[in-house]
């Protein structure tokens, strides 16, 4: 009896290895590249570190870092065009940023305010979504948009390794599948979903693999090595453009906070595990022993790099603070085009009790 | 004139939609080579091709999520539901995301695709193809939700569905697809959403109704002014947001009022016209607003459905219980 | 006697279902090693082991549908969505599966699985983490829901739920698992399910609630004392099927009713209240049954909650205007 | 860059070819087994047959036709043992009443009865699931529990190639998977839902390939062989009475009815298909020409074996016509255990109406 059953190699690819050395196949220009990479994911890893810090101080609510997924949301977005779609997670403001979205802005969500959802005019970037795998449907649905305007811009959905679960990842995978969209499906494998460690999420060894379920690519790459990301990315990039369907990624990578601020990771992973990730996989420092093997960084340019985005980050931090409050009766314009009578009641009647 | 089922103005509002505005898409399990389940896209897929009419994969979330992202991007899905019942499969979907858009985005985003979904009882369908669950729809707020009785209003409140800026939540009663036909407009023409229709004018009680239950009321309307009671008949046509002028000034004049929907009654949208009734007229009423409603038990297999359904003569009898007070 | 609070006397009852009947398995999104987000759990993996205390992949439908495949098979499963908001993903098997097995087979097989959710505002937390849905399972019959206002009832509660015949959705208000405690025997002790509670007696005017809005109702009902209006405050806590004896004693005696609740005002459970009112003590009504809601509107970002949720002073006011009339 | 793509062979398993011939292995006992299946398939054939004809002739409500998926169920269903679960679709009445259920009661569901859903106590059948793919979560959640209850029973969702694009599928083998649970997920992959063939349902060659994802084991066998599938199902089931998890098994196999009474399947597929798989891959033709070429059947044994298969169809047509009404109350007492207050009311206030 013929059974199907996984037989692929499960290393990620690398472009750069733990030692900032080249293994693989580095992009075009790769030199630009890190220099425009390295230092915004400097200032993404402060912007991380001043929002956890400004929940402790009550100053914003729950807010989920980001550090140590860095390159692979840089090294994906930097494919993007700004007509494609993106649909993100609440953990892809680094990527985001990156995009175009004003720091100060990616900082409102934790604010609780309604213009958070609003994201900037020029892209096409939706809110990021909360409920778990639901923006996949939107990416594939995009995507179908995309084909049907007879456009080469594609859809990206990203999402994380507890997402695989959920039916939406897998209805969404056969919608893209069965129509050939122009979509890609990228996953960042950071280990967990909250307290549960991917392999209590799935039983099988990469979630690459799944791709072969919908009769489509899978790609497994190393998710802290931001040039594996950006080849794998444009791999699956130029595949949508031409017509040939959709590409599920998968970026290995970790987080290296906590799930949330109101989450404990101490209660559910070893100190020792979060360390090997934090020593000699950051991403950032892979980045960096590259650059200065290359000649083109040293400490000087650290120290300014830093000091600049502790700048931005402070600016970032005032512009959200100063940004202006709005009403719940401005906020409940958006429900409808018009506001139905029933509603406009109800707001006038709390107008008057306010009054 | 034609002379036209309830089926055959949709199909039609749907060809009018898809000849009029690129970006209008119809799709959904079984709609395309097949023409659907029960003929709604007939022959489209012949007219407007394969990319404009799609058979999707047999997934519900899939079809609602699509749609909110083909609409987020400019087009202008109808997506159809095969059986309200399976909505549920697509709740999330529909409440979560489809419904929230533009609140979320504070205006920035809009999906305004139309949900299509056949529904109630009375035909002898299997479990679960004939559950009403328009007041899970109406208690999510964004959804516009809508329920044509005849065949000139579907043909109208679907072209408006279609051209709304917000998501329509479209219902279609499956007893009266085929069940009689009248005379429908071959242009193209709307039917205002948020307006409910009097059907019947009356004096001594208010009949609220929609969609499968319409009929219903009109027939026992007319069974209760051979007894000499003059009942208004109120076809709310659209469900959410509700058009409580026309409920008040109905109420207003009666001081009488009567739901009936075949809905489970307990938590069903009959007790919200109740409530509404209440909170627009509650000096006006002289008797209590009665509900005519669907039992509180799960549809029942066929063999059960009429003595489980709203009859008229239930209709009638809470009629004169009305008019006893 | 220890002071627990609802989140403490909810951990108990699971450890006492736990080590009392080797059918009942918990689980769950984050709810092992974790102990949950809420530590409803907590250390009750540990006690109790892997196999029973277990952490699910993240996938709402499927922990309810193997919960109602496990229930069918003869276990107790108390499954966890992480927040209510949540349960629209597995609307289909709460509402088309869970709540039908027993109708379906005509008693042949029974789903008695508990689904647990926290729900409602009132703590900052991101969207969807607030809403109250409590309507949507209450339109549902077969389910029995199930909301706690205190530690006390929680624990009873719960444990009722555990051991009843019918599925029982159990929610559990996240703004009062940590907003006061009281004294919660250690036994193992029922809290029957079915029966409102009247928290506080009074003449004048029935407050109805249920969950996170009784004590703002409780207050309310202080500061119209100080009006000199006598309030009764009705906590519901079995939400379907009603208690309607409590619900027509109370409205009888005070002729007057106000329903307070979180979810969005329209379709709401807050209309079946006013109905049922309408139908169980129409008589007596002095006043129509005023309801203090939810905006309809989505639930909004935390900046605005505050002025969204039904406060004290719109409570108050509402009993004024009931008074007025 | 290693790309995951699916690279096996696509050739269904088979025990017997089209023309009866042996080109596998053949279980111990097969002509037992052929002498007690063949003749089980002629009822069933002709059971088939007469609920069409019933509802034409309006003494039945909606029915769905199984004819050329005998073999799929019954060589399947021949391995559940008593104690298994099993949770049927509204297409499996072949194998549940082979497992057991009286063929009278197998129409009640057509006939709209209420009691069409009160299985038989003594097994472990869920009545037909009319959701597509729901009943997969149920299975799971049995098998979870036989793990528990430290049986080697298992558990067993039948389902067609449609369901494989539902959420519930997805989510049911991941879980299974998960928790390696004694489930088998049976796949009738009868080519179309309702009018939608299996290439537009997905975009992979296999439906079995699709436990690549789930890290388990897929097999994919010819469904019209009934020994092919029943060495196919002893697999799997050996496999979760042994604890090593859930296995798929998809069984190629065809509709040759309409999806239901109310389908007319002219619109969707040629006749020349449809009489393709009637006439070369019909599961009865196939055991016959072995059963007679191993000097076990004749024209004689066929001739008297219809015509008891006649005579229990009539029977069972007789008994299902006399079985009792059930009325409404009746039925409103199984909602929950006891009836609540307030559904008493109504009935008793429909009782009234109905004096
Ligand atoms: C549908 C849904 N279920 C549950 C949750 C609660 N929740 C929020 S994040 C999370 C884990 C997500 O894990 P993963 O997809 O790996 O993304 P990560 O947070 O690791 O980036 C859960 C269970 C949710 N937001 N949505
Ligand atoms: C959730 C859900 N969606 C839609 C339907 C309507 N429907 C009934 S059968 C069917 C096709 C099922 O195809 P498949 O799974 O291949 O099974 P088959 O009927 O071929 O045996 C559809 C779409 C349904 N019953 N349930
Ligand atoms: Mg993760
Ligand atoms: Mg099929």
């Amino acid at each position: 009896m013929q059974v199907y059953r996984f037989t692929g190699d499960t290393t990620p690819d690398q472009v750069l290895n733990e030692a900032g050395e080249v293994v693989g196949e580095l992009p075009d220009q790769a030199a630009d590249l890190a220099l425009r990479w390295y230092p915004f994911m400097i200032f993404c890893r402060k912007f991380d570190e001043r929002a956890q810090l400004l929940q402790r101080q009550g100053r914003i609510g729950t807010y989920a870092p980001f550090r140590g997924q860095e390159a692979a949301q840089i090294g994906s977005f930097a494919v993007l065009r700004r007509t494609d779609w993106v649909f993100p997670t609440y953990r892809e403001l680094a990527g985001l940023m990156y995009h175009g979205l004003e720091p100060a802005h990616a900082l409102l969500k934790s604010r609780g305010h309604p213009d958070a959802g609003r994201m900037p005019e020029g892209f096409r970037m939706a809110p990021p979504q909360i409920a778990i795998a639901a923006q996949i449907l939107h990416a594939v649905g995009a995507g179908w948009a995309c084909k049907l305007q007879q456009t080469d811009d594609m859809a990206v959905a990203y999402f994380g390794d507890g997402a695989t679960s959920e039916g939406d990842f897998h209805e969404g995978m056969n919608f893209a599948a069965v129509m050939r969209l122009p979509v890609v499906l990228f996953c960042q494998n950071n280990q967990y979903a909250i307290s549960v460690p991917v392999h209590r999420q799935t039983a099988s060894p990469t979630i690459a693999q799944k791709a072969i379920a919908y009769g489509v690519e899978g790609v497994r790459v190393d998710g802290n090595d931001v040039f594996a990301v950006y080849q794998a990315m444009r791999y699956a990039a130029d595949r949508a453009r031409r017509g040939d369907g959709p590409t599920l990624i998968e970026a290995v990578t970790y987080r290296l906070g906590p799930h949330t601020t109101a989450d404990d990771p101490s209660r559910y992973r070893e100190a020792a595990d979060v360390e090997r990730w934090a020593a000699a996989k950051d991403p950032l420092v892979r980045l960096r022993l590259w650059l200065t093997r290359q000649g083109l960084w040293d400490d000087e340019r650290q120290a300014a790099c830093e000091a600049e985005a502790e700048a931005r980050v402070c600016q970032a931090v005032a512009e959200m603070e100063a940004y202006p409050h709005k009403s719940l009766e401005d906020a409940a314009r958006h429900v409808y085009a018009e506001v139905p009578e029933g509603l406009a009641l109800q707001l006038a009647e709390r107008g008057k009790e306010a009054r | 004139m034609p002379r036209w089922t309830m089926i055959e103005a949709i199909r039609d509002a749907l060809a009018i939609a898809l000849r009029g505005d690129p970006r209008v898409l119809v799709f959904g399990e079984d709609v395309g080579k097949n023409g659907g389940v029960f003929r709604a896209t007939d022959g489209l897929q012949a007219e407007f091709g394969e990319s404009r009419v799609v058979d999707t994969p047999l997934a519900e979330k899939a079809i609602v999520g699509t749609a909110v992202g083909l609409a987020m991007a400019g087009m202008k899905p109808v997506a159809e539901i095969q059986f309200l019942g399976f909505a549920y499969e697509a709740m999330d979907q529909i409440a979560a995301q489809l419904a929230r858009i533009r609140f979320r985005t504070q205006g920035r985003f809009t999906a305004p695709a139309v949900i299509r979904a056949p529904y109630g009882g009375g035909v002898r369908t299997p479990e679960l193809h004939s559950d009403s669950l328009e007041a899970l729809f109406a208690h999510t707020p964004g959804l516009v939700v809508v329920t044509p009785s005849r065949p000139y209003d579907a043909k109208g409140l679907l072209l408006s569905a279609i051209r709304s800026p917000d998501p329509v939540v479209f219902l279609e009663p499956i007893r009266l697809y085929r069940a009689f036909r009248e005379e429908v407009p071959e242009d193209d023409y709307e039917v205002p959403l948020g307006r409910a229709a009097i059907r019947r004018e009356g004096a001594d009680v208010t009949l609220v109704a929609w969609g499968p239950t319409v009929p219903v009321a009109e027939s026992a309307a007319a069974q209760a002014a051979a007894k000499g009671i003059s009942c208004e008949v109120l076809d709310l046509r659209t469900l959410a947001p509700l058009d409580r002028s026309a409920l008040q000034a109905s109420v207003e004049k009666t001081g009488r009022a009567v739901v009936v929907h075949e809905a489970v009654q307990y938590a069903g949208l009959g007790a919200e016209i109740a409530a509404s009734i209440m909170d627009l007229a509650f000096y006006h009423l002289q008797a209590p607003v009665l509900r005519v409603a669907g039992l509180d038990t799960p549809y029942p297999p066929a063999s059960l459905e009429d003595a489980w359904l709203p009859s008229v003569t239930r209709v009638v009898r809470a009629i004169e219980r009305a008019m006893e007070i």
